[in-house]
């Protein structure tokens, strides 16, 4: 009785609690760092999702932009901030 | 036409090649910006002019495909104007903004241009995701404007900003989504009426785009975020926030009304209108001035919001929404851009504190653009309140009405405490102390006034659209005009030009006014033209004084002859609004007009409500009992009944000399002319029944008593003399609350007299006081030797105003007892017996501590009052001695008139005698008798007297030691000691406690509610999203 | 109604954790995390209207092909509404964090609750 | 604490708001609307993937915002973040002490990036063909020239020749959308791109200016996302 | 019979002679009986008679301006007028005066135009005891006037009319229906109020006379304070007439109202020399006290 639409469901709903769960994670976790690298995840793991629905075009989207891109934004801006630490600390002007 | 998109081409095309522009250098790139604006706004007129000419719509679909498969923009007249608004205030703001654009990198311009662009993308677009899109392009201009400001302020604000938006964008894609899912299109238009709307899920689509949209409107509780922005944008951008971005969301929100169920309407109803009062409320707490408009915005949007959402409700058609939601956004819109701009030109940084003070130019508007926010007339706001108020009555919202009251009360109490600080500068009661240099504002001038220029037309304009086309309607508003512009010449030169102007109005009315409109109209255009003579008392320019005297005069005249409801109520609010400026105007004015100003717009949108629930035309009103009182509320309010009198000394005694006279002599009859004519429309039953006129007599009777007894203890003479004609209105409201014959004609009569009677002792005190130079009765003495003609006039105001026999105030005092006591009010009678015996008391004090007693050193050489001031009190006088000779002369016209409306003769005339139920009085030989009396005993003094020896001033008989010093043998200060120890503690200020209470009340709940904004940003984003869910649960979706 | 429709669930899902995290953290950047996964969570929610098992992605393989292409494809505007809300996610996410540089270099803490002297 | 159960009723709150589209919203053949986009753009625009049809020309005016949001949030982060440069000195990578890029990331990126740009201008030219668009062009060729900056932080970008690409790429995008609104014979519409043959469905040369207008689109994408990233690591000390 | 204009005149001086002489006796006679009382022999009986022809009689006297002369004038005008409103006699042309020009409430208001009249006159003098005298004299009629006033609004209410001559008519036919029967409460009212306005002991705070001589008179002399000295046995007169007939029925002949007036200013004397002085604000509490409450009294009696 597996027939196609069950399967279907079946790898959603798998990726799906993935997703959640990874998304929780990045939510409670104390560091930063694994927060932002898990948000990245949950987009790729949102453009699986969105390739088994059929939008390719939105998959290669969210790849691109959700997972690699926002997550290089968020690590740029990390260590952004972490520089402003630093120029703080060393009395620098900012 | 030229199609809509070459505005989205134009802009985008510039702003993708601003950079490259500006690579060229900046002057290049500024051309660009400023010639796209301009072209714009020239655009947008375009469209509006030729739509006013060819109303209809024009569709437009981008694509190249019909609607569904594309999106469709349209252009009306509705859009046309909003475009129109969004362009008018980017320009102004652009121009405020100008220094902070050209330093900041070119990026800002780019991002103000997109922001133009996204709010008319906003305006135009008919698909639902296309508004979301243009929604994210004004979203984030927005933020990024906010940025370009280096404070930390700035940043935080914006963050703040953006996290809202998040959310509310958020939620706009889950509705929009859904709404495609369950209607199948994207299209605004084919959306509508679909069946998909109907279920839980499309109810709840539609909630989540309707919570969008409001969230973006900055709902109270849930607009923290939103404050920290005004606080923290430059003015420029402020102005554009509250002013482009309110108007094309609005206009978005009123797109998506179609799609509302009635529970939907409602929540945007009460969640607006909430706005309205309580960031009102919140507002009263706030010094820092963009915070405090910023609050103001709220609130007026939220107005806005709630008047479109009930005219969806309840009004069919759309010309509703056009004349009052149109008209409150369109008023919103021009003073809050103005006020924006003068705090840039004006204050600092927004924390209240001035650079300089504006010239009278500026200050004008100031007060315009300040008059045009709260509502108050000829601006749009006014009528288009007028119109609400009537139809929520009508649809039985008094829950409704009375937020929309009590938040205009709230703005207008800050805000006018703003214009104080703005215009006399931020020192409190002494403005001479510190100078605060006039600043020629030039350039910044500019924007406010052209707001407040436009603002003032478009009152004009609506007004017109509202029929009032006869000339007298305009005068008031003429006349101050005229007056503004003749500010330069000198203050005598405008005396005598400001009486003409009243005298030629009077002339004008007189022929189409009934018999009881004219016996007002002697009191209150004779009393005007009177006190415009003797405006010129002072020397110099008295800037400022005409103008606002003039309307005043002439907006009274015409409440007299107004014809509908709606022209009453405009003279009214206009008066109201004369008589704050002038009360302002005087030295320590600054309070006792704020008193004044709260007074009378609570008063006047009370009468408002009431004029309204009676039918809001004068002629045809059903009688109704609750439109009597409201409207008698407002009344006693203006008339200072007890308990609502707390305003009037203060008003009456720190305003200037002549207008307190005006005030107290000729502006307070127009309460008693409203009074009856609104017995005549409304019927006189009341609630209460005859209990409540028991009531309402009773209160003019305290009054009396409270007040004079409240006047003998005063040191100032010109509280002594406010109190007073509180004391005497007093009677006048007993009189009127009787209702027959006899009651009404004592009623007239007193008015009448108190007219003549105290317009000649207010005169005489400031011609006293201007030559003592003080108000304060023991620092004077001894002028009648200096200045005899205003000893005789106050003599005879206070013989006829104690109702000695000769002189008319026995006529009052005879009528009054006699109706008292036939309509069986026994115990009014004895009461007005004891006030009439207690305002002997302070008349004797003031003539004695003024005129008689002992002369100081520096008054030695006073001259007497200069003529400006005795010609009026001498024609005063004359009337007074005619009446009292003939008491025919006032009684007939006035039995007349009341005889028209109590045809039961309680009084009537037998030649010269008047004839009671009671008893009879003949004026006529009363005098004779007296006269002649007093002759011949002068002529047996004069022969028994040989060679009087004029004594100097301190050969008196005195217990031993001989007095040297005027200042102890003159005794007047705290003059009834004794009769303090006995009856002082009635007058211990008990309402004054309890309106105090009532206003700390106000200030304390708004200091509670404003600790709801906590600053931090992430508590703003949780009230958001409570917000939203809380309305969910009042929209009881299952 | 057996077919409850599972890519909503997840992106509902997300949706709620998304602004939990965002809501709950007073750290800016973890306030942008939120938002970032709320985001996610709404694009998904977007797709999963147009989500229909056993269905191919609208994309035709040749002309012929075209004939009775509706019957076998997937509904192609939710598709295209989510690339335009993906990038516009971005654009205000990238926005948020260069505030948020900005407010750490003008001298506040990482927390928002550094930024509260506007209240009031 | 108060604030920690006012959090739980909000979501809460949010959910049983969500929770009619989660119960009542199934699973649902494709609209009419749906339909009408799935036979008609293939026949009238000639492409064979619709996605593109639909968000190039359908809804064109969508995609011109889009592009207007992404240069806005542009021109908003370059004006914070490069403000840095004119404040004070920008000092060099290595002074503060930055750990220099490994050998094996250098020698890989200069292979991979032009490879990665090469692999960008396919998506972007295939748009109308195959899965992907100018979007994902232009990220992809951000992502090159990203990993370029990682491999060497001193190789400060051309950002003349960026603002130009980016200025230019939006001018001609805009330019091209009128050009639909005036040329074309049959109800002509802003962001036409029929005014070009169709050609035949499949072919790379097909389906009217399409193409044209989703890789100047794909140009203005990378140009901006390069131009976020520059900003971003501008002067990451 | 209307008498001519001129015969009314005459009529009026006459009536006016026998009031100031009946005044005159009447002063000299009750300072006479409490000088008995005190146990003086006292002043002979038409001592105010030599009083008023020897101040009048002064070579010169001083004036502080125009003011200070006419006070006395006002004083004795209102004196005069306040007689000419009262119809002394019933039924006789000569002692009806002018009193068709006007009912109680212009005899009531007209008693003030003296009081202002002086109050005008004395403080333009300059002395500060004068102006202290007025205000005492002015707080304490304040007072007076409620319980006053109560009592004739009770009068006007039981005899449905405010004209002096119906109500005295009201009252002919046997001592048993004048006011004081019919309606003793507001009697006892207007007795009090009588005290009050007469300024005999308890009430006599405003002159003072034992003290210095503080209060308006102080400045005046010579023929002045001689047309005060009148005035103030005119306006006893007016007043006691008026007594007469709103509360003890009247009179038709002059025998009878010479013989009531005389018994009612005796009881206002008999009360007045057992009490000591009230201070003002004590004369204030104690008119507004229990008297008020006898007037509310009356009224009620008679209004509901």
């Amino acid at each position: 009785m597996l027939d196609g639409r069950t399967t279907l469901d079946l790898v959603i709903g798998f990726l799906g609690l993935l997703m959640i769960f990874a998304a929780i994670w990045s939510v409670l976790s104390k560091r930063l760092l694994s927060s932002v690298l898990l948000s990245g995840a949950v987009s790729l793991l949102a453009s699986l999702v969105f390739l088994a629905v059929g939008a390719p075009d939105v998959a290669m989207t969210e790849a691109a932009i959700g997972s690699a891109l926002t997550t290089m934004v968020f690590l740029y801006s990390l260590s952004r901030m972490k520089a402003e630490q630093d120029a703080h600390e060393d009395g620098g002007a900012s | 036409m030229v199609t809509p998109l070459a505005i989205f081409a134009a802009f985008l095309a510039t702003g993708f090649l601003l950079p490259l522009a500006d690579k060229l250098g900046r002057r290049v790139s500024a051309t660009l910006f400023w010639a796209l604006l301009a072209g714009f706004a020239g655009l947008a007129a375009y469209y509006l002019a030729s739509f006013v000419a060819a109303p209809g719509t024009l569709e437009i679909y981008t694509g190249g495909f019909e609607p569904p498969l594309v999106i469709a923009l349209r252009l009306g007249l509705e859009e046309s104007a909003a475009l129109a608004a969004v362009a008018a205030v980017a320009l102004l703001a652009a121009f405020s903004m100008r220094k902070a654009l050209h330093e900041a990198p070119v990026s800002g311009m780019m991002t103000f241009l997109m922001l133009v662009m996204g709010l008319s993308g906003l305006v135009l677009t008919r698909d639902l995701f296309n508004l979301f899109v243009f929604l994210e392009i004004s979203g984030i201009a927005g933020y990024a404007l906010l940025g370009f400001d280096d404070r930390r302020l700035a940043m935080s604000a914006a963050f703040k900003y953006m996290v809202a938006g998040g959310i509310a964008s958020a939620a706009y894609l889950v509705g929009v989504i859904y709404l495609y899912r369950l209607t199948g299109t994207l299209n605004l238009d084919l959306m509508i009426g679909s069946a998909g709307l109907e279920g839980a899920a499309g109810a709840a689509a539609v909630f989540f785009v309707l919570a969008a949209l409001l969230v973006e409107l900055k709902p109270f509780p849930a607009n923290g975020w939103a404050i920290d922005a005004y606080e923290a944008a430059n003015p420029g951008l402020g102005a554009l926030f509250s002013g482009a971005q309110a108007t094309a969301m609005l206009f978005a929100l009123y797109k998506v009304f179609p799609l509302l169920s009635d529970a939907h309407l409602a929540v945007v109803m009460w969640a607006g209108i909430v706005t309205f009062a309580f960031s009102n409320l919140v507002g009263l707490r706030q010094t820092a001035t963009r915070r405090m408009f910023g609050y103001s915005s709220a609130g007026q949007v939220g107005f806005v919001a709630a008047a479109l959402a009930f005219g969806a409700r309840y009004v069919e058609g759309s010309d509703f929404a056009w004349l009052v939601a149109g008209g409150l956004l369109v008023n919103h819109l021009l003073a809050k851009t103005g006020l924006f701009l003068l705090s840039a030109a004006f204050e600092s940084d927004g924390d209240g504190s001035m650079k300089g003070r504006p010239g009278t130019l500026v200050a004008a508007a100031a007060g315009v653009l300040v008059a045009a926010l709260v509502g108050l007339p000829p601006f749009p706001a006014f009528w288009a309140k007028w119109d609400l108020v009537r139809v929520a009555l009508a649809t039985r919202e008094y829950a409704f009405v009375a937020l929309v009251g009590a938040g205009g009360l709230f703005e207008a109490w800050y805000l006018f405490s703003w214009l104080v600080r703005l215009v006399k500068g931020g020192a409190d009661e002494t403005p001479e102390a510190a100078p605060v240099p006039v600043l020629r504002v030039g350039a910044d001038g500019v924007g406010p006034v052209l707001a407040a220029l436009g603002i003032a037309a478009l009152g004009g304009l609506s007004a017109w659209t509202r029929g009032f086309t006869d000339p007298l309607f305009w005068a008031p508003l003429a006349g101050g005009l005229l007056f503004l512009a003749l500010d330069r010449l000198p203050g005598k030169l405008k005396a005598l030009l400001a009486t003409a102007a009243i005298a030629a109005f009077g002339y004008f009315a007189l022929p189409s006014m009934s018999e009881f409109q004219k016996l007002f109209a002697l009191m209150i255009l004779g009393g005007g033209a009177l006190h415009a003579f003797a405006g010129g008392y002072l020397t110099g320019r008295r800037a400022g004084h005409f103008p606002l005297y003039v309307m005043t005069v002439l907006s009274l005249g015409y409440a007299l002859v107004a014809e509908s409801a709606l022209g009453f109520f405009m003279a009214w609010e206009l008066m109201a609004l004369g008589g704050y400026f002038l009360v302002l105007q005087g030295a320590k004015g600054r309070s006792a007009s704020m008193i004044y100003l709260a007074f009378s717009i609570g008063g006047a949108f009370l009468m408002m409500a009431g004029l309204q629930l009676g039918g809001g035309l004068i002629g045809g009103a059903a009688p109704s009992p609750a439109a009597l009182a409201l409207v008698g509320l407002g009344l006693l309010a203006k008339l200072g009944a007890f308990g609502l009198h707390v305003w009037l000394p203060g008003a009456y005694a720190e305003a200037a000399d002549d207008f307190s006279s005006f005030f107290s002599a000729s502006l307070s009859k127009v309460a008693v002319f409203a009074l009856m004519a609104a017995l005549a429309v409304f019927g006189e039953a009341l609630p209460g029944g005859e209990l409540a006129w028991r009531v309402v007599g009773w209160v003019g009777i305290l009054g009396a008593v409270l007040g004079a007894l409240a006047a003998i203890f005063q040191e100032d003479a010109k509280y002594a003399l406010a109190f007073s004609s509180m004391g005497q209105m007093g009677y006048v409201l007993a009189a009127l609350a009787m209702r027959d014959q006899m009651g009404w004609t004592t009623a007239l009569y007193l008015a009448a007299t108190h007219f003549l009677y105290k317009g000649m002792m207010w005169l005489s005190v400031a011609g006293a006081s201007l030559r003592t130079g003080t108000r304060t009765m023991y620092l004077m003495g001894g002028l009648i030797k200096r200045m005899p003609i205003s000893f005789v006039s106050f003599l005879v105001g206070i013989i006829a105003l104690s109702g000695v026999p000769p002189l008319t105030g026995f006529g009052g005092k005879w009528l009054l007892y006699h109706s008292l006591i036939a309509k069986g009010w026994y115990f009014e009678a004895a009461a007005s017996f004891l006030a009439s015996g207690i305002a002997f008391l302070y008349l004797y004090r003031m003539i004695h501590s003024i005129f008689l007693g002992q002369p100081k050193d520096e008054h030695r050489t006073v001259k007497e009052a200069p003529f400006w001031l005795v010609l009026p009190q001498l024609l005063l006088l004359v009337a007074v001695i005619a009446f009292s000779v003939f008491p025919r002369l006032i009684l007939d016209p006035i039995m007349a008139v009341v005889g028209a409306r109590y045809p039961a003769a309680g009084f009537a005339f037998e030649g010269q005698t008047l004839v009671s139920s009671l008893g009879y009085w003949n004026g006529l030989l009363t005098i004779v008798v007296v006269v002649v009396v007093f002759v011949l005993t002068f002529i047996w003094m004069v022969m028994n007297l040989r060679k009087p020896r004029l004594v100097k001033q301190f050969n008196i008989v005195f217990a031993a030691e001989r007095p040297f010093r005027p200042e102890t043998t003159h005794f007047a200060f705290d003059f009834f000691a004794p009769y303090r120890r006995a009856l002082g503690f009635l007058v211990r200020g008990r309402s004054e406690k309890a309106w105090t209470a009532v206003a700390g009340l106000a200030t304390s709940v708004a200091g509670a509610i404003r600790r709801l904004y906590t600053g931090n940003g992430q508590t703003y984003a949780l009230h958001v999203v409570l917000y939203v869910g809380i309305l969910y649960l009042f929209l009881g979706v299952r | 109604m057996s077919d409850v429709n599972i890519v909503t669930l997840i992106g509902v899902a997300l949706l709620l954790v998304g602004f939990y995290g965002a809501l709950s953290r007073p750290n800016v950047i973890k306030m942008i995390v939120g938002f970032a996964i709320a985001d996610t969570g709404v694009n998904m929610i977007i797709v999963a209207v147009g989500y229909l098992p056993g269905r191919t992605a609208p994309i035709l393989d040749s002309a012929a092909d075209a004939a009775g292409a509706a019957a076998r494809m997937v509904d192609p505007i939710p598709q295209a509404l989510v690339l335009t809300a993906i990038v516009i996610g971005l654009a205000v996410t990238a926005l948020m964090l260069s505030f948020a540089v900005r407010m750490r270099r003008s001298g506040g803490g990482m927390a928002i609750d550094s930024y509260g002297e506007q209240k009031w | 604490m108060m604030k920690k159960l006012l959090l739980l009723a909000a979501i809460a709150l949010l959910a049983f708001a969500l929770w009619p589209f989660v119960r009542d919203v199934g699973l649902a053949e494709p609209g009419e609307l749906a339909t009408a986009y799935l036979e008609r753009g293939p026949a009238e625009l000639g492409t064979a993937n619709v996605v593109t049809s639909i968000v190039v020309s359908y809804r064109g005016f969508d995609t011109l915002g889009e592009v207007t949001v992404l240069f806005t949030a542009t021109a908003g982060v370059g004006g914070l973040l490069a403000r840095r440069k004119s404040g004070h000195g920008k000092k060099k990578a290595a002074e503060r002490g930055a750990t220099d890029a490994s050998e094996i990331l250098k020698t890989a990126s200069r292979l991979l990036s032009p490879l990665l740009v090469l692999f960008g201008v396919y998506i972007f030219l295939h748009g109308h063909l195959t899965p992907g668009g100018g979007f994902q062009g232009g990220v992809v060729i951000a992502t090159a020239v990203l990993i370029g900056l990682l491999a060497d932080p001193e190789a400060g970008l051309a950002h003349g020749v960026m603002h130009v690409v980016e200025g230019l790429s939006g001018f001609a995008y805009v330019a091209l959308g009128a050009v639909g609104l005036w040329f074309t014979g049959v109800q002509a519409g802003f962001l036409d791109p029929r005014f070009l043959p169709l050609g035949e469905l499949g072919r790379l040369a097909s389906a009217g200016a399409i193409p044209i207008i989703y890789s100047l689109v794909g140009l203005k994408v990378g140009a901006e996302l390069t131009g976020i990233l520059d900003a971003m690591k501008e002067d990451a000390e | 019979m209307e008498p001519s204009i001129p015969l009314r005149i005459a009529y009026a001086f006459a009536s006016l002679a026998v009031i100031t002489v009946y005044g005159l006796l009447l002063i000299g006679s009750m300072a006479r009986i409490s000088a008995k009382v005190q146990g003086r022999v006292g002043q002979p009986v038409w001592q105010p008679f030599i009083d008023i022809v020897k101040s009048s009689g002064k070579r010169n006297s001083i004036s502080h301006g125009v003011m200070f002369w006419l006070g006395p004038v006002f004083r004795l005008a209102g004196g005069v007028g306040t007689y000419m409103f009262v119809p002394a006699v019933l039924g006789s042309v000569v002692f009806q005066n002018f009193s068709m020009s006007g009912d109680l409430l212009l005899v009531m208001y007209f008693i003030f135009f003296g009081q202002l009249g002086m109050a005008l006159g004395a403080s333009e003098g300059g002395h500060p005891y004068s102006a202290i005298g007025v205000s005492r004299g002015l707080a304490q009629m304040t007072a007076f006037e409620v319980p006053f006033a109560l009592s004739i609004i009770s009068i006007a209410v039981q005899y449905g009319t405010l004209d002096i001559t119906k109500i005295v008519m009201a009252q002919q036919g046997g001592f048993l229906n004048w006011t004081l029967f019919t309606n003793p409460l507001a009697v006892v009212a207007a007795m009090i109020a009588f005290l009050g306005m007469s300024g005999h002991n308890p009430f006599s705070v405003v002159i003072a006379p034992q003290e210095i001589p503080i209060g308006p008179p102080t400045e005046y002399q010579s023929n002045l304070l001689g047309m005060l000295q009148t005035n103030r046995a005119v306006f006893n007169g007016a007043k006691l007439v008026l007594y007469m007939n709103l509360f003890f029925g009247g009179a038709t002949n002059v025998p009878v109202m010479v013989v009531k007036t005389f018994l009612i200013y005796f009881v206002n004397i008999f009360v007045g020399q057992a009490f000591p002085r009230f201070r003002t604000d004590q004369a204030i509490r104690f008119f507004l006290g229990v008297p008020t409450l006898i007037g509310i009294a009356a009224v009620v009696l008679f209004a509901f």
